[in-house]
């Protein structure tokens, strides 16, 4: 493999991780952590000027471009937010340093693992991938020793081991569909081979490999009812792995579904993916909104609000059509800088008010316009209102669905609409009222947050042409 | 290939099914895992038998991995674990053994329906080994999802990973098989240190998830 | 020329309505006074009355406000327009068109309106009692005068009181049901309107049961002087509203000639007369109602108008 | 036109950031008070006058534009015309009279950093909403708008009403947001053709088009305030500060009038007669339900908003009576039917947002808006009290102001309906009317109880007792509208005329031109027919009125003594013997609210013997809210509460969902032919 940006991506990761294992002393790492994170979104983003031939294993096409550059730039701005992050809770003692090692070191080697899932273009080491980075989190999340971490992570554990299983199920299931058609050996779980073949695979093969590979991966993306693990897996972990949970690793199970969809869109006997996934989606986006209601820990509520808007997005790509596919796409990058950047916003109000509880947190706006109004701002741009890029994509999957399926989409409405009058209940009593719990100020860089705040603004306003383009040429790939 | 081996590659899916069907009667740990010792053990002879058809020499290292680790060692260290927290004579179930039964026999019919419904084009062999290994799978839930206790909730995912392993092998020239099955072991690996993590660490008095589920983040 | 004698016309019709207004008054008064056998007041002393109060010192309460003392005037000023606006002897005076019926009625409203903020100006209950009643009758007696406006503007095709009068007059009017009911809740709401038994009782002092009287307790002098006259001026309009829609015979056309301009006040004046003793005779028959039962009586006028009004949508025969 | 106009939308949304660093600065407070009022007041002005030129002179061209933002194939459209114009007048008159009232008003606010910053934006985002041409920017502009004026709402959010009457704002304008939505997706379809002009190209089936006029009607009608759609408004719109309350009521809800016209009248197509129906019916309900609840409430901004549904009710009477004269293709009558009801929106903005800004010179002057702790405010502060009795006889339809001529032209309109031929306008039509009569009373009684109870009367509290008369700006903003509202009734012909080309555009009829008319009087069909003059009737009252004064001050007596009021013999009349905003309300309360709101007071007797008082309690219920609001409340907790039992499964049940999940979908597969 010749060393090109491709490999760039997932060497820079690999190599870091390994240093960073190695060096002790948490302000050195953390630079070096933003260091590579950068290094690693430069070379994601020279993946534009200059495309690398992709291999048997590797592969870049204008898909996986997306995502790679959204994981990597988000990657990059949490680990900024880390580094001051982690620095505090290290001094209020709720971190130890020998941890600290550890923690970096597997933040590179998640950003590894994603990376490689994104651009592996063997379905066998996309689950491999996939299967690293839940192991990875699952050690994060549970990286405080606490009840609840180690609760929670045992949880994510299991749930997720069950769902690599199911989608490891569903792979071999497609490499059986492929063999007759393509013959043995390692071309029947090459992307580039099956994707040209799979006219001719068995139907009723698919059909069952695309119900495990569902389940699997939908494990993954968070879809209800296999959203167990993520609500806790985001409340009791620490918060930076919580945005990059809800920003990144989501869309990467999203990406290996979105994947097999296109497979099994190709076939025309084999049953249509859609009508499963608006299912799911719908499912998943109402549900989520009435969990909204009742949550005490204001993490913990927004990881709901992850699985409403990840099944808005299963919907619009579940009912497919340029429109309502380049909406997705643009929701799920939305909602991967909006979500993160309110992760950024509550990890600072947490360490404020030395607490997640949303009863202990009221007033923001006036102990702390900054960090208040920010909020307040990514909850109105979460809720899908303008002028921020939500509205955009909400607006594009309403209106262009609504016609085609009324029903399912005045159920949808009914979700958004249920998810914003939960999000404002509570932001009522975060930012507004009387001011409770400790008012000290905030040590930590407000820049991670806002710069993703003003990207949001921006798109919400005014979309560049080369990244429209580039989205309709996915939308017209996914069908 | 010829009716004999493709026989006796039946026969040897069919009785890990059966395997399957035993781990549901059993409701005693200590039971449960000797049974479980002897699931791994017909897995291991499947694989083998696998490697030698296919004349894939590699499929013989899974096969290794399978009875090394699977049907020894692991065994081993769960029996150690409930000898230490002294739930070895535990009889717990949250179906009663009947229903299960009745219950694991309908998931192999709807296995059966659902794979059955294959085009025979694609080799009778990987046919039936798929349906097999997905009732084998389907019988591995079932048991997580009826047993209240870690130990056995472990035992009913390997044998969850272990028709997965049937699959993977049966599968004819699949790449990677090695590895999964190599990734499978450290992920159960994992899975066993964490109950032995949690013991050690006296974070929980007892494996059981009721008792895990005490220290949720946001109590009622 | 004719300018000046539109001019002319119009002017004499508001000095006829103004003179003639208390003289009107008095002689309800004293036919109901014959009709209960008493001798009754003379015929002129609503004007003795009037100059008297004119007269007199105001005796403002300590916190009337200059809304208080403004308000006579536009009352009276608002009354004596639509008096002279409702066409009596003769039909298209000069600024007849410049309000319509129902621009009449709003006239009068904003009348109302003024008089109810009065009673509301001391501060004392009694004030209170009183306005408040009055918005409450008015908010019945308003929409049945519209109404009734729809009904009669329907048949005769416009809300122009002249032209009204005129195809009045003319005879495709025959008999039509719509035009009794619209007569009858005409009554019903004149009749609250210019606050007479059953509904209010001009002379009593009782508090339980006065309205009108209720408002303008704390009135004297000229201001009282004035709204009086606006009163009896408001109960000359709605008879001679009366008398223009459903009688309007004898009524001269837009001309200078003597006859007809002769003929049209006698017929006036006459209708006028007749009434008058109508309202006395109905007056002196019927008892004072509890103000509460008063709703009910005008949402039967609210009803019979919309019965009317519905009825003129349905068809044109009705 | 239209780039001029963006330029000035521009340098609103340029203020807010300013607004913003001046309210971080130390004591920018009153600096940047007078900058934003000030600049708002000068931009709007020009955006004023722009669009007011636009609307008299180049009323037949049409000016578009389109800039590189929002959806990227599409762009941003703009365009101003006719229709766009007026409203655009409309906007910033308000806007420009709600600034310079702030110049003085703002000063008292506590928090003006939670003001300021929002104020242009709201500004902008409404003049946006009126000037876009597309099914996006318009949603954007709409949203924005609902969006910064829910900032606005919660400017003071100590207060937790306010708070809560922020929530249930914003949960509306997103539900009515997303009506709006819907009704877009339908009329661009799949293919997302989402310029107005391929809408307008657009020829969709009945079945479409009946599902689009629902949800326009619940979208700009639960923006608008259309029972029972209304429920936030009287929450949210007294919770503002005063000259944010003027704005939403008195130039927000007409934005949303515009909505609907712009896509009934404009996108839509041709209407058929059954569209009319349920816009006359709930505008005749909304007129009667608003003026009765109004005349329920004690806090005085309460009163207005609730009588600024009213007033949308009649606009929308007036709007279906247009449309159903539209379908029936009486080009003249339908003109007529919706000058009256541009007019009355023309008027509605000026009389409320008057009202509201003496409502909140009171609320500063006393600190309350209780109506039943202030009284006698006419000594205090005269002048606030006559502009502020020039806005009750406006709003209430008397002449000679302009409320009565824009309610005189519709019952005009109203009169030509038996030309309908269609059997359900024939009964409807006269109900709207009788509903419109109802409602035009009661709306009389309800602002003699309003300024009566407020500025007559004695003080019912030492707040009210040295209460002191407002500022000079704020005094000027209220002088000038209560002018407009004079000139707008004593000269209509002016009026009508400025809208013909807007009814031209949207009716296809005009009225015919009023200028001309001799003696200014306005005559809509023909002078034997109907007309009325406002000037000659104002001139005789001050004429009439002043020779009597003078003839009587000559002839008779002028002198005035001073005396106590009558008590009827009660020696201690305290402040509180006077009639409150309760006991004013009894009469009206006894006749419509035993059977709308199941009024019932309920006097208890202490028993003889015992010193303790009387006491008589009256309880009102809002039966919509029980009936629709708590419902849906009550469900949405109960399904909150229900599903939340999912956040405290054993990780075993969380593995029999997975479980479950897989078998039926596998069980699917397998019955799947």
């Amino acid at each position: 493999m010749t060393m090109d940006a491709l490999s760039g991506v997932l060497l820079i990761p690999a190599l870091s991780a390994c240093l960073l294992a190695a060096l002790p002393g948490y302000r050195l790492t953390a630079r070096l952590n933003v260091l590579a994170a950068f290094l690693t979104f430069a070379t994601a983003v020279s993946l534009f000027v200059v495309e690398p031939k992709s291999g048997p294993y590797l592969l870049v096409d204008d898909l996986n471009k997306v995502f790679i550059v959204l994981t990597t730039f988000v990657s990059f701005t949490t680990s900024a937010f880390s580094a001051s992050y982690i620095g505090h809770e290290i001094e209020i003692g709720r971190l130890k340093p020998g941890y600290v090692r550890f923690y970096h070191a597997m933040y590179q080697v998640l950003m590894f693992a994603m990376n490689l899932a994104l651009v592996a273009n063997n379905i066998g080491l996309m689950w491999v991938a996939i299967e690293i980075a839940t192991l990875t989190t699952v050690l994060m999340v549970g990286i405080y020793r606490t009840h609840e971490a180690l609760e929670a992570a045992w949880k994510y554990f299991i749930l997720g081991s069950v769902g690599i299983a199911l989608a490891l199920f569903g792979t071999i299931l497609i490499y059986m569909a492929a063999r007759p058609v393509i013959g043995e050996g390692l071309n029947a779980m090459v992307w580039t081979v099956l994707v040209t073949h799979a006219a001719a695979f068995d139907p009723a093969l698919l059909n069952v490999a695309f119900v495990f590979l569902l389940l699997g991966y939908g494990t993954k993306v968070g879809l209800a009812p296999l959203h167990a693990w993520l609500p806790d897996a985001h409340a009791e972990g620490p918060t930076p792995i919580s945005a990059v949970l809800s920003g990144l690793l989501l869309n990467v199970a999203l990406y290996a579904l979105l994947r097999f969809k296109m497979l099994l869109a190709l076939n025309p006997v084999a049953l249509a993916p859609g009508p499963l996934m608006v299912a799911m989606g719908l499912i998943s986006c109402v549900f989520a909104a009435f969990m909204l209601y009742r949550r005490r820990d204001i993490k913990r509520m927004f990881a709901y609000s992850s699985i409403e808007h990840m099944g808005i997005i299963v919907f619009a790509f579940g009912m497919g059509g340029p429109l309502a596919n380049f909406a997705g796409l643009l929701h799920m990058t939305m909602h991967s800088l909006t979500k993160s950047a309110i992760f950024f916003a509550v990890g600072h109000i947490a360490q404020v008010k030395g607490t997640q509880k949303i009863a202990d947190m009221g007033g923001l706006t006036v102990t702390h316009p900054v960090l208040g109004w920010g909020l307040v701002l990514g909850v109105v741009a979460i809720a899908g209102l303008p002028p921020l890029g939500i509205f955009m994509s909400e607006f594009l999957v309403v209106s262009s669905t609504f016609s085609r399926q009324p029903w399912l989409v005045i159920i949808l409405v009914f979700g958004i609409l249920i998810a914003l009058g939960g999000l404002f209940m509570q932001l009522n009593k975060v930012a507004f009222g009387e001011p409770v719990g400790p008012t000290g100020p905030v040590e930590a860089s407000y820049v991670p947050m806002f710069a993703h705040l003003a990207i949001v603004f921006m798109a919400g306003i005014y979309l560049p042409p080369a990244l429209v383009t580039g989205f309709q040429n996915v939308a017209k790939l996914l069908g | 290939m010829h009716g004999i081996t493709f026989d006796i590659a039946h026969l040897l899916a069919g009785s890990l099914v059966v395997m399957s069907f035993v781990q549901l009667y059993q409701d005693r740990l200590s039971a449960l895992i000797n049974v479980f010792a002897a699931h791994a053990l017909v897995l291991a002879l499947s694989v083998a038998w696998q490697a030698f058809v296919q004349e894939a020499p590699h499929l013989y290292i899974t096969a290794v991995i399978a009875l090394v680790f699977k049907a020894i060692v692991i065994p081993v260290a769960l029996r150690r674990i409930i000898v230490r927290l002294g739930i070895h004579r535990e009889i717990e179930t949250v179906v009663g053994v009947g229903p299960a039964m009745l219950l694991g026999i309908g998931l192999v019919a709807l296995s059966m329906v659902v794979m059955l419904r294959v085009t025979a084009d694609a080799d009778p062999l990987a046919r039936e080994d798929l349906a097999f290994a997905l009732s084998v799978v389907l019988l591995g839930l079932l048991m997580m999802v009826t047993r209240r206790n870690a130990v056995s909730q472990v035992i009913g995912f390997m044998s969850l990973e272990n028709g997965l392993v049937l699959a993977a092998t049966g599968a004819k020239g699949m790449p990677l098989v090695v590895e999964i099955s190599v990734a499978f072991s450290v992920l159960i690996a994992f899975i066993v240190i964490g109950i032995f993590l949690f013991r050690i660490r006296e974070r929980f008095d007892t494996v059981d998830m009721q008792a895990m589920d005490r220290f949720r983040g946001e109590k009622r | 020329m004719a300018v000046i004698r539109d001019f002319a016309f119009q002017g004499a019709q508001m000095l006829l309505v103004l003179l003639l207004s208390p003289l009107l008054t008095g002689f309800v008064r004293k036919v109901k006074a014959r009709l209960l056998r008493r001798q009754g007041p003379p015929l002129l002393q609503p004007y003795r009355d009037l100059i008297r109060l004119m007269r007199k010192d105001v005796v403002l309460a300590d916190n009337a406000s200059w809304l208080f003392r403004v308000i006579p005037y536009f009352i009276f000023a608002a009354t004596w327009i639509a008096a002279s606006l409702v066409p009596t002897f003769q039909s298209g005076l000069l600024f007849s068109w410049s309000a319509d019926l129902i621009a009449i009625i709003a006239v009068l409203g904003s009348a109302r309106f003024f008089l109810a903020l009065a009673g509301l100006d001391v501060g004392t209950s009694f004030g209170g009692i009183g306005s408040s009643r009055e918005v409450m009758i008015a908010s019945l007696a308003e929409p049945a005068m519209l109404m009734i406006v729809f009904t009669l503007a329907l048949i005769a095709g416009s809300t122009q009181l002249s032209t009204m009068a005129a195809f009045m007059n003319s005879p495709e009017v025959g008999l039509r049901v719509s035009l009794g009911l619209g007569l009858i809740a005409l009554i019903i709401v004149a009749i609250a309107e210019n606050a007479r038994i059953p509904v209010d009782n001009p002379a009593t002092h009782l508090e339980l049961t006065m309205v009108h009287e209720a408002m303008v307790l704390e009135y004297s002098g000229r201001h009282l002087a004035l709204i009086e006259l606006a009163a009896a001026l408001k109960l000359l309009v709605y008879l001679s509203l009366i008398a223009c829609l459903f009688a309007p015979w004898g009524m001269s056309p837009p001309t200078a000639e003597p006859r007809l301009l002769i003929i049209g006040v006698a017929a006036y004046v006459a209708k006028l007369a007749v009434g008058g003793v109508l309202l006395a005779v109905f007056e002196t028959a019927i008892a004072k109602m509890r103000v509460f039962r008063v709703p009910g009586f005008l949402g039967a006028a609210l009803m019979l108008a919309l019965l009317a009004t519905l009825l003129r949508f349905v068809s044109r025969s009705f | 036109m239209v780039v001029y106009a963006l330029y000035t939308v521009a340098a609103l949304l340029v203020l807010s950031p300013i607004a913003v660093a001046l309210g971080v600065a130390p004591r920018g407070a009153s600096a940047a008070t007078s900058l934003v009022y000030g600049a708002c007041l000068i931009v709007t002005l020009v955006l004023g006058a722009v669009a007011l030129l636009s609307l008299l002179k180049y009323s037949d061209t049409i000016s578009a534009t389109a800039l590189p933002l929002g959806l990227p194939w599409l762009g941003a459209h703009f365009r101003i015309d006719a229709l766009a114009a007026f409203f655009l007048v409309v906007i910033n008159l308000g806007g420009a009279a709600a600034s310079l009232f702030a110049l003085g008003y703002g000063r008292h606010e506590e928090t003006p950093q939670r003001v300021l910053p929002f104020y242009p934006a709201y500004l902008a985002a409404m003049n946006l909403v009126v000037m876009a041409d597309d099914a996006f920017s318009f949603l954007v502009s709409w949203e924005f708008m609902s969006l910064t004026s829910w900032a606005l709402v919660i400017a003071n959010h100590r207060l937790a009403e306010n708070r809560r009457a922020g929530f249930v704002y914003l949960l509306m304008a997103s539900f009515g947001t997303l009506a709006l939505l819907l009704a877009f997706g339908l009329l661009a379809g799949s293919g997302g053709n989402y310029a107005f002009d391929a809408i307008r190209a657009a020829q969709p089936s009945a079945g479409i088009t009946a599902l689009v006029l629902i949800l326009v009607l619940i979208g700009a009608g639960s923006k608008a305030g259309l029972v029972p759609l209304h429920a936030w408004l009287p929450l949210a719109h007294p919770a503002a500060p005063s000259h944010i309350s003027a704005l939403m009521s008195g130039v927000m809800t007409k934005v949303a009038v515009y909505g609907f016209l712009r896509i009934v009248f404009d996108l839509l197509g041709p209407p058929d007669w059954w569209w009319s129906m349920p816009v006359l019916a709930l505008g005749g309900i909304t007129a009667v339900m608003g003026v009765l609840y109004a005349l329920m409430q004690r806090d005085i901004k309460r009163v207005l908003a609730y009588s600024t549904i009213e007033n949308i009710g009649i606009i929308f009477v007036a709007l279906g009576l247009a449309l159903a004269f539209k379908a029936e293709g009486l080009a003249f009558a339908g003109a007529l039917a919706l000058t009256a009801g541009l007019f009355h929106v023309f008027n509605h903005s000026l009389f409320k947002s008057l009202l509201f800004f003496g409502a909140g010179s009171v609320l500063n002057a006393t600190g309350t808006r209780d109506m039943e702790q202030l009284g006698g405010l006419i000594h205090r502060m005269p002048q606030t009290a006559f502009v502020f009795l020039a806005g009750c006889v406006a709003i209430s339809a008397l002449p000679p102001l302009n409320g009565f001529v824009s309610e005189w032209l519709t019952f005009q309109a109203i009169l030509l309906s038996p030309q309908l031929p269609s059997w359900g306008l024939k009964l409807i039509v006269p109900a709207a009317g009788a509903l419109l009569a109802l409602s035009a009373a009661l709306a009389a009684a309800c602002f003699v109880r309003a300024f009566g109870i407020t500025f007559l009367g004695r003080a019912r509290s030492p707040a009210a007792s040295t209460a002191q008369e407002t500022d000079s700006s704020s005094l000027a903003a209220m002088y000038i509208l209560a002018a407009l509202c004079l000139l707008a009734g004593i000269l209509p012909g002016l009026f009508i005329d400025a809208l013909a080309p807007v009814v031209q555009s949207l009716s296809g009829g005009r009225m015919p031109p009023q200028g001309t008319a001799e003696w200014l009087s306005i005559v809509p069909i023909a002078e034997s027919r109907s007309s009325y003059n406002g000037l000659l009737v104002f001139v005789f009252m001050i004429v009439s009125g002043a020779t009597a004064a003078f003839a009587i001050h000559r002839l008779a007596s002028d002198k005035v003594r001073r005396g106590p009021a009558w008590g009827c013999g009660y020696p201690a009349a305290g402040p509180l013997t006077q009639y409150s905003a309760d006991s004013f309300a009894q009469p009206i309360r006894r006749v419509f609210g035993t059977v709308v709101f199941r009024a019932r007071e309920i006097g208890e007797m202490p028993p003889p013997g015992s010193t303790a008082s009387a006491r008589l309690t009256v309880e009102v219920r809002d039966l919509i809210w029980n009936a629709l609001y708590a419902p849906i409340a009550v469900g949405i907790a109960f399904g909150a509460e229900q599903l939340n039992h999912l956040q405290f499964l054993t990780i075993r049940r969380y593995l029999s969902l997975v479980f479950a999940a897989l078998v039926l979908l596998l069980l699917a597969l397998a019955i799947w032919p």
